[in-house]
């Protein structure tokens, strides 16, 4: 079975077929990606808080720097930090392996879905080099302001002039990357429904691999009209034609539904894989099996569904009709029940286990406790339409995502970090410097994003590259909460050096696993050697449990993997 | 230290009232979510039988607590939308009757600000325009016609709790009654470009008899 | 062991790999019809455009892409026996329609834009007819984008029969080539009476 | 059918055999079918009331859509799986037809001239 031989670097990295070196090549991509997303984080955060400063390795921004900084951040954290991490990296490390087959159904489209996300990182990095500047329309991208040069109002001369501008390029960019993300999640679909080891039916299957699931069928759904809508946004900016151009029967608004009939169900998409990573976490260390399995797919399930008919409340004040607003209204404040009986759930699990506090743990536990305690409650405050009135495109919005994002995607990442690090280096990460990490990661976390909530409910709009003119702004305790969300915004990108040199240090010198389950878990991914070879198992598994047989009562150890009789 | 800035306009109460409302009941709900949280921790060293453990939390038995909680969370969202719904067709959906109509249009990078001439009546051709400086009178209802003239911009005043998007080809009529004179600060909260974080503008709120001569003063121009 | 695993197995990977493209791909498209549908309700003057499409050609078009799906579904037929003559001879005739259909689309193009009514539809706007440009625009992307799907399926089809026949294995393939041919198919079933025969 | 659907993992081969697989319609009824029914659609198209028009022929493209599914697809042999798929497609159309109805049907824009 195993008759892969050992491929070296180049092979390995670019031609490798194999769904553990695609999820490591998708990985390093996107380090790439969110050091360049980090670091215009930190190049904005300076300027708002120091105005005049020149920062350090970049300069004096201008607004049009601003508007670019601010903008390719999110792009670049929502795109490829969010999807990629959550969809392509995890899918493509866990999937094959947890539900016990040798790789993907489809291995060269696998490929494939990396070389589209290379170029779709290629014409991103590239847009920021263009003529004009790179793109400053924010990430959001609303036309007629997407379609033009941002308020040079140059004109182009020639197609090419049109087409060399970081519009385009922005938007081939976007439009690669769901491709790839598309293929990559017919692939995952496919992989799971056709590829499950024997005995490995629907509901033994651990909850990372549902979640990552729905959440790529609802991607496929969802992004349908926005594929249709870049099309026609990349003929308006390169051929003239009036899609979204209020002087051609074309509407703005247009746009602004596609997007998010895309961006909300995409928050979801988002917020989905780590509640998996957190399921297995979570049951693994609570020592406990997993509580209401089928309550929190099914809720998953409604969830999903719900989130397609809730993406205008992020137009409330947008001119769409204020009607429409009050049902979109209705369904935004009921979508939070099924998310509030997951966290439940999570918590009845927990709850009289005997917990193991490993670093997976830690990040599992900040995620659910930021999330529910900050970012879900305040989506309370915006979901209410009335409320939103004035909080929309606020910096208490900012917080809001923030809360929400930050401790899913980042959050939740670090914990399947943290988990499955072993699993496929047979190395250990440091645990010293990992708690030093999350610590720091979670206070500076807070001390950035808390003060924007503070900041917003003072009136302060988003996406001012200066905030001085506006006196109400400057009053007395507000420049001090944009310092402070500075400086804690800094040392939380300087902190997250700790977790890269970590990683590649462990990779390289890190101590050996001690076994090849260490965590004790009851998943097939742990039931092979640590790294798992080219194929994943010597022999193929065949499972007789579900996966969060913890603690049974007929066994003498707290585990029961799924592949022992 | 206040948390929001000085409300100015007969609605912004409503909107305060309903920000104050949801974070009371979320702070209850954290309290219980925190000790929901912190308990299993501290309790964790805690000697269990595998019985004990072994929950599995099939049907409607085991999780009972669960769907408790929801229902309490769905009674609590039901709440905030009965109370913030009225406010919600009283800003947005309805127009009272209107003492004063203007026009505030979104242009790359400035608020031009169109008041009706001497015979009363919008888009005619003696109306007169002011850039950047919006006068309002004091206790009246005024109608605006938030229009945009290029990309998509949005009026806000955060001292009157108003927030609109103007775009182009579209003309979205909104109403608002300052209740307290004085300067407050109009301001774009749409990217709109390079400019956008200089697009701002002053609303001035006036008594009566000054907006009058303020007007008068525009005619003269 | 669950029983019911069977019945969701028992559906052949390539053949779910085609199916979930293809419900992703009707969002895509479905997504346009959306809008142009909502548009057309909304702007009166585009009946008018419409009838500046040539009707004929768009009915042979739609008899030519019936036809080649009723191809299709005889060389699956044969690739069950993998008869491997009647297998190429299908999709030959597959093949040739969908390159009438292009070729009657190319003149219908030429013809349109000879009579000025252009993608960005400068000469319309001249004449001070905002709105219809838009028609045209909408008649551009979505027959363009079928266009660019009949080019890709032609293709997927020819490759696959081009292996199936070299190497006598993988006929299965045959079928999930000839859904995606079905789909396109079925799109136009949808955008040819949209476009061309609603006044 | 000997075919090898699943390739990879020995044991879990599926080798469906000729009867449970699907039945085999009469392709050439179904194509009859489609040609009456375009033919029906073309006539209808003459009529005067733009209406009556519409419906008719979305009505006859909603019939054709759904034989060329059934039959030249196989949809009626297909698992439950395939059908849920393609119902999320409709479902997230039909949510994206009612959200943005309001707002592009119902609402006044003008249309000025650029200048």
């Amino acid at each position: 079975m195993n008759t892969h031989k050992k491929h070296g670097f180049w092979h390995r990295f670019f031609f490798s077929l194999d769904h553990k070196d695609i999820g490591f090549q998708y990985m390093l991509t996107i380090f790439l990606m969110v050091s360049i997303g980090g670091f215009f984080a930190y190049v904005f955060r300076m300027h708002l808080a120091y105005p005049d400063m020149k920062v350090p390795l970049f300069g004096l921004v201008t607004n049009k720097d601003y508007n670019m900084l601010i903008t390719n951040h999110g792009l670049i954290m929502m795109m490829w930090l969010a999807l990629g991490m959550l969809l392509a990296v995890a899918g493509n490390f866990l999937i094959p392996i947890m539900i016990g087959t040798d790789d993907m159904a489809f291995p060269k489209l696998n490929k494939i879905s990396y070389w589209f996300f290379l170029i779709s990182v290629i014409l991103m990095i590239a847009s920021f080099f263009m003529k004009r500047g790179g793109f400053g329309g924010g990430w959001t991208m609303y036309p007629p302001l997407s379609v033009g040069d941002f308020g040079y109002n140059t004109p182009y001369k020639s197609f090419a002039d049109r087409f060399f501008t970081a519009n385009t390029f922005v938007l081939l960019a976007i439009t690669f990357e769901f491709i790839s993300l598309l293929m990559g999640g017919i692939n995952f679909f496919v992989t799971t429904l056709n590829k499950r080891a024997k005995g490995m039916t629907l509901t033994r299957m651990p909850m990372t691999v549902w979640m990552i699931n729905i959440a790529s069928v609802l991607f496929m759904f969802s992004v349908g009209p926005l594929i249709a809508g870049a099309f026609m946004l990349l003929l308006d900016i390169n051929v003239g034609t009036g899609f979204y151009d209020a002087y051609r029967g074309g509407d703005p608004l247009l746009w602004e539904h596609l997007f998010w009939f895309f961006g909300h169900p995409e928050v979801y998409v988002i917020l989905l894989p780590p509640l998996g990573f957190l399921a297995d976490i979570i049951s693994n260390n609570s020592r406990k099996p997993l509580y209401g399995y089928r309550f929190i797919l099914n809720l998953t399930l409604i969830a999903a569904i719900l989130s397609m008919m809730v993406w205008a409340h992020h137009q409330f004040v947008s001119g769409i009709d204020p009607r429409a607003a009050t049902i979109f209204s209705i369904f935004t404040i009921i979508i939070s029940l099924p998310f509030a009986g997951i966290i439940l759930a999570y918590i009845a699990t927990i709850w009289k286990g005997n917990l193991r506090l490993s670093l997976p743990m830690k990040w599992a536990l900040g995620s659910v406790t930021l999330f529910t305690l900050i970012g879900g409650f305040t989506g309370l405050y915006l979901g209410a339409a009335v409320f939103d009135i004035y909080a929309h495109n606020t910096s208490f919005v900012v917080a809001h995502f923030h809360y929400t994002l930050f401790p899913t995607v980042i959050f939740g990442s670090y914990a399947a970090f943290y988990y499955w690090f072993n699993k496929f280096t047979g190395k250990e990460l440091n645990k010293f410097w990992g708690n030093v990490h999350f610590w720091l990661t979670f206070i500076f976390f807070n001390g950035f994003a808390f003060p924007l909530f503070l900041l917003g409910l003072a009136g302060q709009q988003r996406r001012i590259a200066d905030y001085r003119q506006f006196e109400f702004l400057m009053q007395d305790p507000l420049p001090l909460y944009r310092k402070i969300a500075t400086i804690s915004a800094v040392i939380l990108i300087l902190s997250q050096f700790i977790f890269i040199i970590n990683f590649f240090w462990s990779m390289k010198k890190g101590k050996k696993v001690s076994s090849e389950n260490p965590w004790q878990s009851n998943t097939l991914e742990w039931q092979t050697s640590s790294p798992p070879p080219h194929g994943n198992f010597e022999t193929y598994p065949v499972v007789y449990h579900g996966p969060y047989e913890y603690n049974h009562p007929d066994r003498e150890k707290d585990f029961l993997p799924q592949n022992e009789k | 230290m206040r948390i929001f800035p000085e409300n100015a306009s007969s609605y912004g109460a409503n909107i305060d009232f309903i920000f104050w409302l949801i974070t009371g009941v979320i702070t209850v709900a954290s309290i219980i979510v925190i000790f929901l949280i912190l308990y299993p921790l501290l309790t964790k060293n805690k000697k269990r039988t595998k019985k004990e453990m072994y929950v599995k939390g099939i049907g409607f038995k085991d999780l009972k607590l669960i769907y408790l909680g929801i229902f309490i969370l769905a009674v609590a969202d039901f709440y905030f939308l009965y109370r913030e719904m009225p406010y919600w067709t009283k800003i947005e959906e309805s127009l009272p009757k209107k003492d004063l109509h203007v026009i505030i249009m979104g242009r790359q990078w400035l608020w031009e600000f169109t008041y009706p001439g001497p015979d009363g009546k919008l888009y005619t051709d003696d109306d007169v325009k002011s850039i950047n400086q919006l006068y309002l009178p004091v206790n009246k209802v005024v109608h605006m016609d938030i229009q945009s003239y290029d990309v998509i911009h949005a009026v806000f005043i955060p001292n009157a709790r108003f927030k609109q998007d103007a775009l182009p080809g579209r003309n979205i009529t909104r109403w608002v009654k300052m209740t307290k004179t004085g300067k407050f600060p109009l301001t774009c909260a749409e990217i709109c470009g390079i400019g956008h974080a200089n697009m701002k503008a002053t609303v001035t709120v006036l008594s009566e008899k000054d907006f009058e001569k303020q007007l008068a003063k525009l005619y003269k121009k | 062991m669950n029983t019911s695993i069977k019945s969701w197995r028992n559906i052949p990977q390539a053949r779910l790999a085609v199916w979930t493209l293809i419900a992703g791909e009707f969002v895509v498209f479905g997504g346009l019809i959306v809008m142009y549908i909502l548009n057309r309700l909304k702007y009166e003057s585009w009946g008018e455009m419409a009838q500046h499409t040539n009707v004929i050609a768009g009915t042979i078009n739609t008899l030519v892409l019936l036809t080649s799906s009723y191809f299709v579904v005889k060389a699956h037929e044969a690739a069950i026996h993998k008869n491997k003559e009647k297998v190429k001879m299908w999709i030959w005739f597959t093949i040739i329609c969908a390159l009438l259909f292009l070729g009657i689309k190319s003149y219908e193009y030429t013809h349109e834009i000879m009579h000025g009514f252009t993608l960005p539809g400068k000469h319309l706007l001249a004449e001070g007819k905002h709105v219809e440009t838009m028609y045209w625009s909408f008649y551009y992307t979505m027959t363009g984008l079928h266009g660019l799907h009949v080019i890709g399926g032609a293709l997927a089809l020819f490759f696959v029969m081009r292996h199936a026949t070299k190497t006598g294995k993988d006929y299965h393939r045959l079928e999930a080539a000839g859904l995606y041919w079905h789909m396109v198919d079925i799109i136009w079933i949808f955008l040819f009476p949209l476009i061309y025969l609603i006044h | 059918m000997n075919t090898n659907y699943t390739q990879g993992l020995e044991h879990e081969v599926v080798v469906p055999s000729e009867n449970d697989y699907h039945g085999h319609p009469n392709y050439l009824k179904v194509y009859i079918s489609l040609l009456v029914l375009f033919a029906i659609s073309v006539v209808a198209s003459l009529l005067h009331n733009p209406l009556i028009i519409f419906f008719v022929v979305f009505a006859v493209s909603v019939i054709k859509g759904t034989l060329v599914l059934l039959y030249f697809m196989h949809l009626k042999w297909e698992p439950l799986l395939i059908w849920i798929l393609l119902g999320l497609a409709l479902m997230a159309l039909a949510f994206l037809i009612i959200g943005l109805y309001p707002d592009i049907v119902l609402t006044h824009r003008y249309v000025v001239p650029k200048g």
